[in-house]
C-alpha cells in the first residue's frame, strides 16, 4: 500500500525533523540535553502565538521560530550550558531535566495547560490522490518531507564539506588542546548549540500540527527523540535520517497491518538494532 | 473540630493537568459562589497533585485521613488512581467522590465511593442508539488502548449490535501514539459509515485534523463519538475540522439552562476565559453534593455524610441528575451534541436528549 | 596512615551510621502520621541503591529500572491474591521473580555506548508496561490489579492506617539489603566493578571476565529493584501500569545524581532530599512544583553538590580540574 | 638575536594547587631551548601554561612583544604558538587530514620560505600520507606522535612547543626529526622549547638549557654548558641509582 | 636455543580494511626469554600484542599458549592462563588510587577476587605485596592520589606495576619505559630482566640502548611481516634493518 509508506515516510521524517537538532547537540557535541524537546516546544508555542495573536503567516512562522528558539538556545548556552560541557553526563542528566521541568512548568503557568492548535493555511490542508486513490498525499505532510529533504542536505554540507565539521568534532574530543591549538572552541559550542536548539525550534513548529502541542510535550516526546539519535548514532546527520525513516514506515506500517501489536513493534525493533549494533545503525567507518 | 476539610486529589502536573485545572477552578468557584461556611464549619479545600502514581495518590489519601482529618476525599482524574485509593476510604470510612475517573466499576470498588462526575457506558449508549436511526449502520471503533477507552469500544458495540448495526473493526491506539495516520488509514480502507472514537480530551484534536486531512469525510465516513473528542476546553481553537461533528455527552458548555448559563459566566470571569468543560461541571456538582451533606449532618462526617449524599436531587448545570442511593453513581440526562458555529465561536450544540441514563454497566 | 588502614578505611562504618539508621526506625514511631512518607522514602531509597549499584558502581545508565521495580511488583501482588498473603513469601517471590528478569535483561546491556543502553533499558520497560496492559485478564490492565489483600508481617504484625507497619517493614529490609550490597561493593569483587567502569579494556586485561561482572552486578540490582516493587505492592495493596512508568525510572536516576553516585548513601540520601521536597513544594504548589523541583536540580548542578552541602567552600578553591580551556 | 619569548616570574597549576612557582626564562628567535628535569617536576605544566591550558596564577608570558597571558588559549595559537601536548590528544573522531585541516592557519606574511601546509607535513612524515584517511584512534602510537608534531606545524607558528616529542619513535624517525627541527630553526627563524627524556639528544640541537625541579628553574645556561659536562647534568636532574 | 615455546604465532594475519597491519607472522617466544620486538613506526608491533591477548581478532592464523590453541579464548582467560600485557597508551582505573589498583589487581590475580564477603584489604599477604611493588616503583608517596592527577611518568610505572602484580608468565611489554626519564630506564628494565627465569618476557621498544642491553633475541619487523630475527649483535649489523629503522646516524641510539 502506497499510502502507508506514504505515511510512514513522511512520520518519519516529523520523527527525523524533531530529533535532528539533538542529534546535533547530543551526537556532535556530546551533551546529553535532555531539555530538546523544551526547545522544540519554544518554537511551537511560537508559532502558535504568532499565528493566533499577530496573524503571522504559517511560512513566515517557520524561519520565526527556528531564529527564535535558536536565540533562546545562544542565551542559555553563553550563560548555563556552557559550564555544562565538562561535567559528567549524569550531571547533565540532572541540568538538562531540571531545565525541563522549569519550562513545562513556566509553560503551564503562562499558556495554560490545555492542547494549543493551529490552523494551517488552506493550501497545506488539501490532499492529492493518484492511481485512483491508491496514493494519497496529504499535502501538509508533502511540506513535511520537502522541508526535511531540504534541511539535510544543508546540514550535511555545512559538516562535511566545510571545516566548521572538523573543528567542531575536534572541540568535542578534547576542548582543551583544541583550544590550544587555536579553535574557538566557545564560538563553535555556542554556533552548534544555537543551530541545534534552532532545529528542534522549527521542528516544533513543524510538528505541533501532528503531534499536538501543550506544555508536556518536551516529556511526552522525549522517548521519540532518543530513540532516533540512539538507533541512527550519533555521529553523523544521515544515521538519524535513515533511523527516522526505518522506524516511521515500522511503525506505521506496524500499526496498520497489526493493529494488536501496537507499540511494541517500535520498542523491539529499537532494542534488536540496538544489540545488534551497539553503536547504532549507521555510524562513521570504524568511528564512534 | 470547627473545620470541614476536603481532601482534593488531582492531576495537577502532566497530560492530564487540564483536567486538574479544570476541577479545581469549578470547585473553588462553587465555594466562591456558596460561602465558605458550612454548617458552621469553614470548608478548608485542600489540593494535592496525583503524580499520576498510584502509590503516590494513595499515600496522600491517607496522609490526608490521618494528618488532616479530612471529611471527604475528592478528585481521582485517573481510573487506577481512583482503585488504589478505594481501600482508604472503605478503611478509614471516608466518603470519596469521584469527580473524573470515568470507568464503570469503580463505585463498586468501596461503598464510600459516590460519582459526579459520568461513566463512559452512559455516554457510549447513548450514541450507539442514536446512530441507526440516522443512517449509521456500518461503525468502526477507534479508542484509546487503557480503560476507559476499552469501556467505551464494548458497550459501544454491544448496544450497537443490539439495535442491528455491525461494527466492521475495533482497532485500539496505544496511549503513547503522535500520530493517528495509519489507523485512520485502515478506517479509510474499511469504508464505514461511520467511525467512533474515544481519545483522552487532548489527543481527540489531533485526530480530528488528521481525519479531515485524509479526507475521509469526502469519502463518506462520518466521525462520532462521546464528548471528549469535543472537549469544550479546547474546541473553539480546534477550527472547521470539528464542525458538524456528533457526539454524545452529559455537559456541553452551550447547554441552554439559566443555571448552567450563569455556571459558564461566573466560571469564565474568574478564569481568564477560559471555558468550563465536562470535568469543571463533575467538580462543581461533586462540591454541591458534599456542601448539601455536609448541611443535613450538620458537618459530621463518615457514613453519615455518605448517606447524606446517596439520593440527592438537583438541577445541575448540566441539566437534572440524581445520585443513584443504590450504586452511588451519577444519574443524568445524555445529550447528543453536533458541533456549531454560534457566534463565531465553536460549541457542541446539543439536539435530542436522553433522560435519566443509569450506568449501563450496573445495569446488567 | 599505612596501606592497610587505607584500604580497609572506605568499608569502616562511621560512628554516623547507626545513629542515622536509628533515627530512621524512631520517625514511624515519633510521627506516626508521617510513617507514610517514611515507607515511600524507603522503597525509593532501596531503589535508588538498586540503581547506584549499576549506575554508580559499573556505569551503566538505565532508564529503564523501573522494569525490575514493576516486575516485582505485579509478581508480589498476584502472589499475594492467588497464592497467599504473607508478607514475606510475596517479597521473596517478587525479588526472585525480578532477579530472573534481570539475569536475562543483563544480557542487552553488555555492549554498547551509554545512548544505547539507555534505550535499551527503557525500551524494555515500556514493552513490559504495555505486556502488562494487554494481558489485562491477569494484571487488570490498566485499571490496575485489585483485590490485592495482604496478611501480617511475620503473622503478628498487621497494615495499619497510619503505616507504621509499613514503614517499619520497609526499612527493614531496606537496611538488610543496604547491609549487603554494601559489604559486597567493599569486597575484592566490588573492587573490580570500579575497574570495570573506568577502564573496561585494561580490566580484561587483568583477567576480569568484565560481561560476567556486568551480568552479575545487573542481575543483583534487578533483586533489589524487585525487592522495592515487592514492598511497594505490599504496602499499597496494588499495582498499576505506573510503576514502570519512564518517570520513575527518571526520578530514581535523579535522585541518585542528587545524592551523588558510587557511594550507596547517594541514593538513600536523594531520596530523602527529592521526596520530602516534592511533598513540602507540591503540597505549596501543587500546580507548579515542577518548576521549583527544575530550579533545585539546576542550581544543584550549576553549584555543584559539594558546595551546595558545604557553602564555605564557595570561597576555597574552585573544583575544576586540568581544564580551563578559555 | 631578536628575543622572542619572554617568561617573568611565572607561577601555575591545576585548580588551587599550584605547581610552578616564579619561573622566569627568555628564548631567542630561531632559538631552541632544552627543557630537562625529574617526573613531575612541572615540565608538562610550563608547556601547557605557555598554551594557555592551565591555571595561571601570576606573572607574564611575552611573545615577540605581545602579552600572552592576558590571551585566552585559541588566540595564543593566532599569536604563534604551536603546541604538542605530551599525550598527543588526537582528535580521535577526525582523520588523519582532518586532524591537521581543522587546524591548520595561512603561514605569516613576509615568511621567506613556503608555509606549512597538510601537503607539507605529509612529505616530512610520507607514513601519514598513507593513513591519511584513518581515524584519529586507529593510528599507531608513533604514527600519533608524528601527527601530533605536523598539527602544531600546520599552525605556522614562531615558537614550537614540543613536549616529549622523540617518545615512541623509530630511530630514524628520531633522528629525521631532530634533523629537520634543526633546518627549521635555522632556516626559517622558528624557535622551540623541547622537553625530553633523552638530554644528549636535544642537548645537541639546542641552543639553551633549562632544568627544572618542584616547579622551579634551578640552571638556566646554553646547551653546551650541559652538554660538556655531564656529571652536573647527573646531579641537575638527580639521577637515581638505586632500584 | 632449545628452551620450550611458550608462545607461538602461526600465520597470523590482521587487516582493517585494505590495510594489512599484520602479514602471516610466525613468531616464538621460547621459555624464560628474554625477547624484543622492533620495527619502524606502525609496523604492526601493538597490533600483534593486541592479537595475542584478543583485543583483536585475529583475520587468519593461530595463537597457542603453553601448547594450547587460544585463538578462540576470551581475552580474561588468556591472562588466567599467564599472559600479562602492559599498553603503549597508559590503559588505567582513573577514579581509583595506586593502592586500590595494586590491592584490586593482587586479590584478584590470587582467587580473591570472586570473593564478596570479605573486604578489600583485609588479607595481611595482599597488603604486603602491594607494598613491595609500591615500593619497587616508586610510587609510595603517591600511593593515595586518584591516578588521574599524577604525573605521566608515575602514571606509566604504574602501568608497568599492574602487569607485574598479575604474576605474568608471558609478559608483554609495549613501550614500558616511554616517559619514564633516561636515568631509571635502565634500571626499570632490569627490574623486569630480573624476574624468575621462567618467566618470559616479550618487549616493543624503540630506546636501541635498552633493546640491545635487556634483549637475547629480537625479531624486526616491517609493514607487518617479519623481516629478520636474531641475536642483538647479528641485527644490530644488519644492513636491511638500519636502512628501514635504526637509520644511518653515527650513532645506533639517541641516548
Ligand atoms: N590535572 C592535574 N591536577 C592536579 N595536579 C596535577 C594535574 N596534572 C599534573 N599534576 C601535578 O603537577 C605536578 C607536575 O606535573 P607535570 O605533568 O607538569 O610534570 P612533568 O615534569 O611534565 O613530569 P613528566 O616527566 O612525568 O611528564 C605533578 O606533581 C602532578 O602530580
Ligand atoms: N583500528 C584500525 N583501523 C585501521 N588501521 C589501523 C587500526 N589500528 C591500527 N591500524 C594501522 O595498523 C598499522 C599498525 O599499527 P600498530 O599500532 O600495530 O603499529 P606499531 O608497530 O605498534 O607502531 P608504533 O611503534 O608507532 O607504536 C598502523 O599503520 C596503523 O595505522
Ligand atoms: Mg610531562
Ligand atoms: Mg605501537
Amino acid at each position: 500500500m502506497l499510502t502507508i509508506l506514504f505515511d510512514g515516510i513522511a512520520y518519519g521524517m516529523l520523527l527525523f525533523i524533531l530529533a535532528v537538532g539533538l542529534s546535533v547537540t547530543m551526537g556532535l557535541m556530546n551533551f546529553i540535553n535532555l531539555a530538546h524537546g523544551a526547545f522544540a516546544m519554544a518554537g511551537g508555542y511560537l508559532t502558535v502565538v504568532l499565528m493566533q495573536r499577530w496573524d503571522v503567516p504559517f511560512l513566515w512562522c517557520l524561519p520565526l521560530a527556528f531564529v527564535g528558539a535558536a536565540l533562546l538556545g545562544a542565551l542559555l548556552e553563553r550563560t548555563l550550558y556552557r559550564h555544562m560541557y565538562r561535567k559528567p553526563h549524569l550531571d547533565q542528566v540532572l541540568f538538562s531535566i531540571g531545565l525541563t521541568f522549569m519550562s513545562v512548568a513556566s509553560m503551564d503557568y503562562f499558556m495554560g495547560s490545555q492542547q494549543q492548535i493551529m490552523q494551517l493555511p488552506e493550501w497545506l490542508r488539501g490532499r492529492t490522490e493518484l492511481w485512483d486513490g491508491a496514493l494519497g498525499m496529504g499535502h501538509y505532510r508533502l511540506f513535511i518531507i520537502a522541508v526535511c529533504a531540504a534541511l539535510t542536505v544543508g546540514l550535511q554540507f555545512i559538516l562535511a564539506k566545510t571545516r566548521f565539521g572538523s573543528r567542531l568534532r575536534a572541540s568535542v574530543d578534547d576542548a582543551r588542546v583544541a583550544a590550544g591549538l587555536g579553535i574557538r572552541v566557545n564560538l563553535v559550542f555556542a554556533a552548534t548549540f544555537a543551530v541545534g536548539s534552532g532545529l528542534a525550534g522549527l521542528g516544533g513548529a513543524l510538528g505541533a500540527e501532528v503531534l499536538g502541542l501543550d506544555p508536556t510535550f518536551p516529556l511526552k516526546f522525549m522517548v521519540y527523540f532518543l530513540i532516533v539519535v540512539a538507533v541512527g548514532g550519533t555521529s553523523s546527520i544521515t544515521g538519524p535520517l535513515w533511523a527516522a525513516l526505518l522506524l516511521g514506515i515500522a511503525d506505521v506500517a506496524g500499526k496498520y497491518y497489526m493493529p494488536k501489536l501496537g507499540s511494541f513493534i517500535v520498542y523491539s525493533l529499537m532494542i534488536a538494532i540496538l544489540i545488534w549494533r551497539p553503536q547504532g545503525l549507521f555510524v562513521r567507518k570504524g568511528g564512534r | 473540630q470547627d473545620k470541614f476539610k476536603i481532601g482534593l486529589i488531582l492531576p495537577m502536573t502532566g497530560p492530564f493537568a487540564s483536567t486538574g485545572k479544570q476541577i479545581e477552578a469549578a470547585a473553588r468557584l462553587y465555594m466562591a459562589q456558596n460561602g465558605d461556611m458550612v454548617a458552621g464549619k469553614k470548608v478548608e479545600l485542600i489540593v494535592k497533585d496525583d503524580t499520576s502514581a498510584a502509590d503516590v495518590t494513595k499515600r496522600l489519601a491517607q496522609e490526608m485521613v490521618v494528618n488532616e482529618k479530612v471529611s471527604v476525599l475528592a478528585g481521582f482524574g485517573l481510573t487506577p488512581l481512583a482503585f488504589a485509593t478505594a481501600p482508604i476510604a472503605t478503611q478509614s470510612k471516608t466518603p470519596m467522590v469521584v469527580m473524573a475517573a470515568a470507568t464503570s466499576s469503580i463505585t463498586q470498588a468501596s461503598p464510600f465511593i459516590v460519582r459526579t462526575s459520568f461513566t463512559l457506558p452512559q455516554a457510549a449508549v447513548a450514541i450507539a442508539d442514536w446512530a441507526p436511526n440516522n443512517g449509521i449502520k456500518k461503525v468502526v471503533t477507534l479508542v484509546s488502548d487503557y480503560g476507559p477507552g476499552i469501556d467505551a469500544e464494548k458497550y459501544f458495540k454491544d448496544r450497537l449490535t443490539f439495535n442491528g448495526g455491525q461494527v466492521l473493526d475495533t482497532l485500539r491506539v496505544p496511549m503513547r501514539n503522535p500520530d493517528f495516520a495509519p489507523f485512520l488509514q485502515k478506517v479509510r480502507d474499511l469504508k464505514p459509515d461511520a467511525v467512533y472514537v474515544f481519545v483522552p480530551s487532548g489527543a481527540g484534536a489531533a485526530l480530528m485534523k488528521q481525519f479531515a486531512e485524509r479526507g475521509m469525510d469526502k469519502a463518506g465516513i462520518k466521525l462520532i463519538g462521546t464528548g471528549d473528542i469535543t472537549d469544550d476546553d479546547i474546541l473553539n481553537s480546534m477550527g472547521d475540522v470539528a464542525n458538524g461533528v456528533v457526539t454524545s455527552h452529559h455537559y456541553s458548555a452551550s447547554h441552554n439552562s439559566p443555571l448552567n448559563k450563569k455556571f459558564v459566566a461566573a466560571f469564565e470571569k474568574a478564569n481568564n476565559g477560559l471555558r468550563p468543560n465536562f470535568m469543571a461541571v463533575g467538580g462543581y456538582d461533586g462540591m454541591r453534593v458534599i456542601y448539601e451533606a455536609a448541611k443535613t449532618t450538620k458537618g459530621a462526617g463518615g457514613q453519615a455524610l455518605l448517606d447524606a449524599m446517596k439520593g440527592q436531587v438537583f438541577e445541575s448545570p448540566r441539566g437534572p441528575m440524581f445520585i443513584d442511593a443504590q450504586t452511588r453513581d451519577v444519574v443524568h440526562n445524555i445529550y447528543i451534541r453536533k458541533v456549531e458555529k454560534v457566534n463565531g465561536q465553536l460549541y457542541n450544540q446539543e439536539f435530542a436528549t436522553l433522560k435519566d441514563v443509569k450506568d449501563p454497566g450496573k445495569a446488567r | 596512615m599505612d596501606a592497610r588502614q587505607q584500604l580497609l578505611a572506605s568499608a569502616r562504618i562511621r560512628g554516623w551510621e547507626p545513629l542515622v539508621w536509628l533515627v530512621a526506625f524512631v520517625l514511624p514511631f515519633a510521627f506516626p502520621g508521617h510513617a507514610l512518607i517514611v515507607n515511600e522514602v524507603a522503597i525509593v531509597a532501596l531503589f535508588a541503591v538498586s540503581l547506584d549499584l549499576v549506575l554508580g558502581y559499573t556505569g551503566i545508565v538505565s532508564l529503564g529500572h523501573a522494569a525490575f521495580l514493576g516486575f516485582g511488583a505485579y509478581a508480589a501482588a498476584l502472589f499475594a491474591k492467588h497464592v497467599m498473603p504473607d508478607p514475606l513469601a510475596g517479597l521473596i517471590f517478587g525479588t526472585f521473580c525480578a532477579t530472573l528478569l534481570g539475569a536475562v535483561c543483563s544480557l542487552t546491556i553488555l555492549r554498547g555506548t551509554d545512548l544505547t543502553r539507555l534505550m535499551v533499558t527503557l525500551g524494555m520497560a515500556l514493552i513490559l508496561m504495555e505486556l502488562a496492559n494487554k494481558l489485562d485478564w491477569l494484571t487488570g490492565g490498566s485499571d490496575g490489579l485489585q483485590g490485592v489483600m495482604m496478611g501480617p508481617v511475620l503473622g503478628r504484625f498487621e497494615f495499619d492506617l497510619y503505616g507504621q507497619t509499613a514503614a517499619w517493614y520497609s526499612l527493614t529490609v531496606l537496611l538488610i539489603l543496604f547491609a549487603l550490597a554494601r559489604r559486597w561493593v567493599n569486597s575484592p569483587w566490588g573492587a573490580t566493578l570500579m575497574a570495570v567502569r573506568d577502564n573496561p579494556l585494561r580490566a580484561m586485561a587483568i583477567g576480569i571476565p568484565v560481561h560476567n561482572r556486568l551480568a552479575v552486578v545487573y542481575t543483583v540490582a534487578a533483586a533489589l529493584a524487585g525487592a522495592a516493587g515487592a514492598l511497594m505492592a505490599q504496602t499499597t495493596g496494588f499495582a498499576s501500569l505506573d510503576v514502570f512508568a519512564l518517570e520513575r525510572s527518571a526520578d530514581v536516576m535523579l535522585m541518585l545524581v542528587i545524592g551523588g553516585v558510587g557511594w550507596l548513601y547517594g541514593g538513600v540520601v536523594g531520596a530523602v532530599v527529592f521526596k520530602l521536597m516534592h511533598d513540602v513544594i507540591s503540597g505549596i504548589t501543587p500546580q507548579y512544583w515542577t518548576f521549583w523541583i527544575g530550579l533545585f536540580l539546576v542550581v544543584l548542578v550549576m553549584v555543584g553538590r559539594e558546595r551546595l552541602i558545604r557553602p564555605w567552600l564557595w570561597f576555597g578553591r574552585a573544583a575544576d580540574q586540568k581544564g580551563g580551556a578559555q | 638575536m631578536a628575543e622572542l619569548l619572554k617568561v617573568e616570574s611565572l607561577s601555575a597549576g591545576y585548580g588551587e594547587a599550584v605547581v610552578l612557582n616564579d619561573v622566569s626564562l627568555s628564548l631567542g628567535e630561531g632559538e631552541t631551548l632544552a627543557l630537562l628535569g625529574r617526573n613531575g617536576t612541572g615540565k608538562t605544566t610550563l608547556m601547557d601554561t605557555l598554551a594557555g591550558a592551565t591555571r595561571q596564577h601570576g606573572g607574564q608570558i611575552i611573545l615577540g612583544g605581545q602579552a600572552l597571558h592576558t590571551l585566552p588559549s585559541h588566540e595564543r595559537a593566532a599569536a604563534g604558538i604551536g603546541w604538542v601536548p605530551q599525550e598527543r590528544n588526537i582528535f580521535k573522531s577526525l582523520t588523519v587530514h582532518e586532524n591537521l585541516t581543522a587546524v591548520a592557519r595561512p603561514g605569516r606574511a613576509g615568511h621567506a620560505s613556503r608555509p606549512w601546509s597538510p601537503e607539507r607535513v605529509y612529505e616530512m612524515f610520507p607514513r601519514l600520507a598513507e593513513r591519511k584517511t584513518n581515524l584519529g584512534t586507529q593510528l599507531s602510537g608513533g604514527e600519533q606522535q608524528m601527527l601530533a608534531v605536523g598539527r602544531a606545524l600546520v599552525l605556522n607558528p614562531r615558537l614550537l612547543l614540543l613536549d616529549e616529542p622523540l617518545e615512541g619513535l623509530a630511530p630514524i624517525i628520531v633522528e629525521e626529526l631532530l634533523r629537520a627541527i634543526a633546518r627549521i630553526t635555522r632556516e626559517e627563524g622558528l624557535s622551540a622549547i623541547i622537553v625530553e627524556q633523552h638530554p644528549q639528544a636535544i642537548l645537541k640541537i639546542s641552543h639553551r638549557a633549562v632544568v627544572l625541579d618542584h616547579g622551579n628553574v634551578v640552571h638556566a645556561s646554553d646547551a653546551e654548558t650541559l652538554r660538556e659536562n655531564p656529571e652536573l647534568l647527573d646531579s641537575l636532574l638527580g639521577v637515581a641509582r638505586k632500584l | 636455543m632449545n628452551a620450550p615455546a611458550v608462545l607461538k604465532a602461526q600465520g597470523l594475519v590482521k587487516q582493517f580494511g585494505g590495510i594489512t597491519a599484520t602479514d602471516n607472522v610466525n613468531l616464538e617466544l621460547r621459555l624464560g626469554a628474554r625477547h624484543a620486538l622492533i620495527g619502524p613506526n606502525g609496523a604492526g608491533k601493538t597490533t600483534l600484542i593486541n592479537l595475542f591477548t584478543g583485543v583483536l581478532p585475529p583475520t587468519s592464523g593461530h595463537i597457542e599458549l603453553l601448547g594450547e590453541d587460544i585463538s578462540q579464548l576470551a581475552p580474561y582467560l588468556r591472562v588466567r592462563r599467564g599472559m600479562v600485557r602492559t599498553f603503549q597508551i597508559n590503559q588505567l582505573f582513573a577514579s581509583m588510587t595506586p593502592l586500590q589498583t595494586l590491592a584490586m589487581v593482587v586479590s584478584q590475580q590470587r582467587g580473591l577476587g570472586g570473593r564478596w564477603w570479605s573486604v578489600l584489604g583485609q588479607d595481611q599477604a595482599v597488603v604486603e605485596r602491594c607494598e613491595a611493588l609500591l615500593e619497587l616503583f616508586r610510587l609510595t608517596e603517591v600511593m593515595h592520589q586518584r591516578t588521574e592527577y599524577l604525573a605521566y611518568g608515575k602514571r606509566r610505572l604504574l602501568e608497568m606495576a599492574i602487569a607485574l602484580a598479575c604474576e605474568p608468565k608471558v609478559l608483554l611489554l609495549d613501550e614500558p619505559v616511554a616517559g619514564v626519564p633516561a636515568g631509571e630506564r635502565e634500571e626499570l628494565l632490569q627490574t623486569v630482566a630480573a624476574l624468575p627465569a621462567d618467566v618470559s618476557v616479550l618487549l616493543i621498544e624503540h630506546d636501541m640502548d635498552l633493546v640491545f642491553e635487556f634483549a637475547d633475541r629480537i625479531t624486526v619487523l616491517v609493514n607487518g611481516a617479519v623481516l629478520t630475527e636474531g641475536t642483538p649483535q647479528a641485527i644490530a649489523a644488519d644492513p636491511q634493518v638500519k636502512a628501514v629503522y635504526l637509520g644511518h646516524g653515527e650513532e645506533v641510539a639517541h641516548g
